[in-house]
């Protein structure tokens, strides 16, 4: 829809289109039935990085104070987007595995249901 | 149930505002809260200003009731002598 | 001669306001008034404007003095006295915090709206109501003010409102909302404020939130709260009036305003997640529950109000249902967020004590131990183990209503809910429908979002580390954010207590 | 409630940060400067407004004035709501009693029906250039830079409202509803008035909000203030008297607001060369487009002498001179 103003052609100016990031881009990530972290992560990160280095060197950081971080099988992970399932190659750039900016992507570890099982 | 209300601060000044109210609108129930008193009813909420007087044994205008008022649910009618709430039309209230 | 006397209360009224205005001639009307037509709203008569309260302006002053005498004198008592140490506990102190942080520069934005619609509206009726309320809404901000410079004297968490305001990130919340408001054309702006916040949100933040506070030994913030309310009641009025009156003068008008009742009633109800956290968690001593409040001023008043307004073809705000099915997690999952991102907050967090969390279990049968409880239990035990949960990863937020994306899927709350949409190439996010719909209602709005987490990503905030981002956003670091266990207000609390006992006892 | 000496409980600090930044120095502030200074949100807005394509919400290029802190526009009066209120309460319980006495006495019996048609044909008319001047005060209230202008605006607005009901009051009094509406007539269609309806409705259309300043408030009320309730209330004679009473709010209200007026332009003025000169263009400007409206009033309605009415125009002068405007030179 168009916004009605009392000007023609009311046009907002895109606050965070790529080029403001300085070469970054922006990329989301939740993981599934862990509700300790309240609310999915935001990250700048570079496009030529390999997924399975953002993995290792950014989300890790992020999660590993979960106890349950640490014994993920990373062989038994599933990825979605966008309600879809994704599969990540670890050795590709996060370009290269399609992640354009402001991609949210979600994991699921089965087996691993938070603190309890609880989903926290 | 079309619930109404008004609000009133619980102090000195207020109480003989909030007993005219109870006993002008008998169907009304009262609820107490820390500092504030909420009178609740169906319909219509009367505050009249010959109740008010004769307790207040001076005169008193409905519009000194924004000393005290917290809040209010329903529209609004207000004459020299009345302030009223009431759900529905002007016209259906005035009947 | 008396011929005042003989006028009634309305024909009095009318002289004193409308009487006043006159159609001009030397310039046309639609330049004196060039923001009116744009929104799409059709008014034939402006004289049908009911006025919502008549006061004139010596008896708008007459009472209103009145009312601040009273209010300053309390304040003026309970500075000479120390009144914050009769307060229940200082952890309260940190819901003051978040007022004064996230209301009081909000309420002044609501003047600005006012007084631009005071000199805009076409219509001298409005015009004059809303002149009172910017007048009002000065008072609302200045009370506030006034009242909370006590605790700043003995607290933290207050002395850098201001800078906060524009920005702290979590405060981007309020300031993006009223920033909406007050860049729509007039007649949204009085269906946002007037209608969809005044009437039929505010009382969720004055009058559980003041009862709370009068029950938790705050004369100050009781009183304040309880004396601006008795100015709401006035705004409240004028907020339904402005429905009726555009819904009677055209039935083109009804979808727009229909719309626009769904936006802010979104927009408004999302605002109010940080008055749930603090109704539920922040006052030690409870009135009511966030899920009671929802069912008695929402579920029950809301109610009774859009059954009145279905005869001008109105219907209930669009997902007011999620809201009903969120009421039982609002204020937890909202709670949680802020406690786990205690080291970047402007007021303190804190594992709620076992009495609390009894009366939680009381008031959620069907949520709080499922859900919310094991949560807190292990970040408390954490916590006792020295490993207090700090999130230092900046969170997702949603484009339209700028929260954390910490909202779940309305029939599952252990599923984040996230909503993404595209537009002119750009992805988007949202925390539910109800902001993506706003999103696609006006997108081009909406693109200009300036969210807290992109913004310090391209380096606007103040530097890259989240230390010089607090810096930059007015936290002292190290005073005004971590757990209440060990802050500064915790320890002065204990030492005035303290103090305070010897003293009686010497006495 | 527990009584502790308060020598044993410290406070931290004085005041919040932004006042203590401009005081320099953490000290105990005022209410009027806690709850005035720096309101207004300054920065990092979110939307660009559907009413308007050409600035942010607050923008302080709304006006040609330019400066360095638009918070150095300290109120010589110290205004905040609560002593606003308390001072107009004051005054409007003393505008009541006046009423009262006149009302109960029914003093305008004693004013022959010259006068009074005199008094009628200059004071109801009035009520509209308040209304004006109402909208001119709203206007300035809701695009100037700044809540340190802001607020006094608002209070400046609502203050002229006051004085309009005050005035549909004296019209009541001196002969009902008809005398009323007969001053809107006049406002509306008789040549005396069409000037300064003009001016008015000009102002309405002004894009500059501290031009609009100049204009209302420095010029109109300037020449209209001392011509209307100093010359012709005390021309009228005895008979003036009870239109005194009734009209002392006003009176007592222009020179209490005078110098928050006066304390604007003098601030401005002081800021810079560029902003003297074009406070003086206006100055000039609007005063000679006011003047010539207020001519045919004070000629033709209230019977002031051209050499009153050029007696006004000099002390308006050297008033404007004071505040720094140069008026000569131009």
């Amino acid at each position: 829809m168009t916004v009605n103003a009392l000007y023609p052609d009311y046009q907002g100016k895109v606050r965070d289109a790529e080029s403001n990031f300085h070469g970054g881009r922006l990329l989301y990530v939740a993981w599934n039935r862990h509700l300790m972290f309240t609310n999915p992560f935001a990250y700048l990160v570079q496009p030529d990085m390999k997924f399975g280095d953002f993995v290792k060197t950014v989300m890790a950081p992020s999660f590993e104070t979960h106890p349950d971080w640490a014994k993920i099988d990373w062989t038994k992970v599933t990825w979605h987007r966008k309600g879809e399932s994704f599969a990540p190659d670890c050795s590709k750039t996060l370009k290269e595995n399609g992640l354009a900016h402001k991609a949210a992507i979600q994991f699921s570890t089965p087996g691993l249901d938070g603190i309890g099982g609880l989903g926290i | 149930m079309r619930l109404l209300y008004i609000a009133l601060q619980e102090n000195e000044e207020a109480l003989p505002i909030i007993d005219s109210i109870i006993e002008d609108n008998p169907s009304a129930t009262v609820r107490r809260y820390p500092g504030m008193v909420r009178i609740e009813a169906d319909g219509r909420i009367t505050v009249k200003r010959a109740t008010v007087e004769g307790r207040l044994m001076r005169d008193w205008d409905p519009q000194e009731l924004h000393l005290h008022l917290i809040s209010i649910a329903g529209n609004v009618h207000e004459t020299d002598d009345e302030f009223t709430l009431h759900w529905g039309t002007a016209e259906e209230m005035e009947k | 001669m008396s011929t005042t006397k003989k006028l009634g209360l309305r024909e009095k009224y009318r002289l004193m306001t409308r009487g006043l205005g006159w159609e001009t001639t030397y310039q046309p009307m639609d330049k004196v008034f060039p923001y009116q037509s744009f929104e799409g709203i059709k008014i034939h008569d402006w004289d049908k404007w009911e006025d919502p309260f008549r006061l004139t302006m010596d008896a708008y002053w007459k009472y209103q003095a009145e009312k601040d005498r009273k209010l300053y004198a309390i304040l003026d008592a309970f500075n000479q006295h120390n009144g914050h140490l009769n307060i229940s506990d200082a952890r309260y102190v940190n819901s003051i915090k978040l007022f004064l942080q996230g209301i009081t520069l909000s309420e002044y934005n609501a003047h600005r709206g006012f007084v631009h619609l005071g000199r805009q509206f076409r219509g001298v009726g409005p015009r004059v109501a809303s002149q009172m309320q910017a007048l009002d809404e000065i008072r609302h901000a200045q009370t506030q003010i006034h009242a909370l410079s006590h605790y700043n004297k003995y607290f933290s968490g207050f002395h850098g409102f201001q800078g906060m305001y524009d920005r702290l990130w979590y405060l981007s919340v309020p300031k993006s909302y009223f920033e909406d408001a007050l860049t729509a054309g007039p007649f949204e702006f009085l269906t946002a404020i007037s209608f969809s916040f005044e009437y039929v949100l505010t009382n969720l933040i004055f009058m559980p939130f003041m009862s709370g506070a009068a029950y938790n030994g705050d004369m100050a913030t009781v009183t304040f709260g309880f004396s601006a309310q008795s100015d709401e009641a006035r705004h409240m009025t004028m907020g339904l009036e402005v429905i009726k009156f555009m819904a009677e003068q055209d039935p083109d008008n009804i979808p727009i305003i229909q719309r626009w009742m769904d936006k802010w009633f979104w927009r408004g109800y999302r605002m109010l997640v940080l008055v749930a956290m603090m109704m539920d968690y922040m006052l030690p001593k409870k009135v009511m529950s966030w899920s009671e409040a929802w069912e008695m001023y929402f579920e029950q008043a809301g109610g009774a109000l859009f059954e009145d307004l279905a005869r001008y073809g109105f219907r209930m705000p669009k997902y007011a249902d999620v809201s009903v099915k969120e009421k039982d997690r609002y204020s937890h999952e909202a709670w949680a967020a802020l406690y786990h991102y205690g080291a970047a907050a402007g007021l303190h967090t804190w594992i709620p004590t076992s009495e609390e969390m009894e009366w939680m279990a009381e008031k959620y049968p069907n949520s709080f131990e499922q859900f919310y409880k094991p949560r807190l239990d292990y970040w408390d035990e954490q916590q006792k183990a020295g490993k207090r949960m700090y999130c230092a990863s900046l969170p997702q937020l949603c484009q339209v209503c700028q929260i954390p994306a910490w909202f779940t899927e309305p029939d599952d709350p252990t599923q984040l809910c996230h909503r993404e949409t595209e537009y002119k190439g750009e992805t988007y996010h949202f925390c539910s429908d109800g902001c993506c719909d706003i999103f696609k209602g006006e997108p081009e709005k909406y693109i200009q979002a300036r969210l807290p987490t992109h913004q310090i990503y391209q380096g606007n905030c103040g530097g890259a580390s989240i230390e010089e981002v607090l810096k930059w956003s007015g936290i002292e670091v190290g005073h005004d954010n971590l757990d209440y266990l060990g802050s500064d207000d915790q320890k002065n609390w204990e030492r005035w207590k303290h103090q305070t006992a010897v003293e009686k006892k010497i006495a | 409630m527990i009584e502790i000496r308060t020598a044993t409980i410290e406070p931290l600090r004085n005041t919040f940060d932004h006042v203590a930044r401009v005081l320099g120095g953490d000290k105990p502030a005022s209410r009027y400067l806690e709850g005035t200074l720096k309101l207004q949100s300054e920065a990092n807005f979110n939307y660009q407004a559907l009413w308007d394509k050409e600035h942010e919400l607050y923008d302080p290029s709304r006006t040609a004035i330019e400066m360095a802190d638009w918070y150095a526009f300290i109120d010589p009066r110290q205004f905040h709501y609560g002593s606003y209120t308390n001072a107009r309460s004051r005054q409007q319980e003393a505008a009541e009693s006046n009423f009262d006495f006149v009302e109960k006495r029914d003093l305008l019996r004693f004013v022959d029906d010259a006068a009074r048609q005199k008094m009628a044909r200059v004071l109801v008319p009035l009520r509209h250039y308040e209304w004006g001047a109402n909208m001119n005060n709203s206007f300035i209230a809701s695009f100037a830079y700044g809540s340190m202008l802001n607020i006094p605006a608002t209070f400046h607005a609502m203050d002229r409202l006051g004085i309009a009901q005050y005035l549909t009051r004296i019209g009541l009094l001196l002969g009902g509803v008809e005398t009323v509406d007969a001053g809107k007539d006049a406002w509306l269609n008789d040549p005396a008035w069409q000037g300064l309806r003009k001016v008015t409705e000009d102002l309405f259309v002004e894009k500059d909000w501290f031009e609009v300043f100049v204009a209302q408030n420095v010029v109109g009320d300037g020449l209209i203030y001392p011509l209307v309730y100093r010359h012709f209330v005390q021309d009228i004679g005895v008979q003036g008297s009870t239109v005194a009473m009734l009209t002392e709010f006003m009176s007592d209200w222009s020179d209490e607001s005078s110098k928050w007026v006066d304390s604007v332009i003098r601030i401005a003025a002081a800021e810079s060369e560029k902003n003297r000169q074009q406070l003086a263009i206006w100055y000039k400007k609007w005063k000679a487009l006011t003047l010539a409206a207020v001519r045919p009033i004070a000629t033709d309605l209230a019977g002031v002498s051209a050499e009153t009415l050029q007696n006004i125009e000099n002390a308006l002068d050297a008033r404007a001179k004071k505040l720094g405007l140069e008026i000569g030179g131009l």
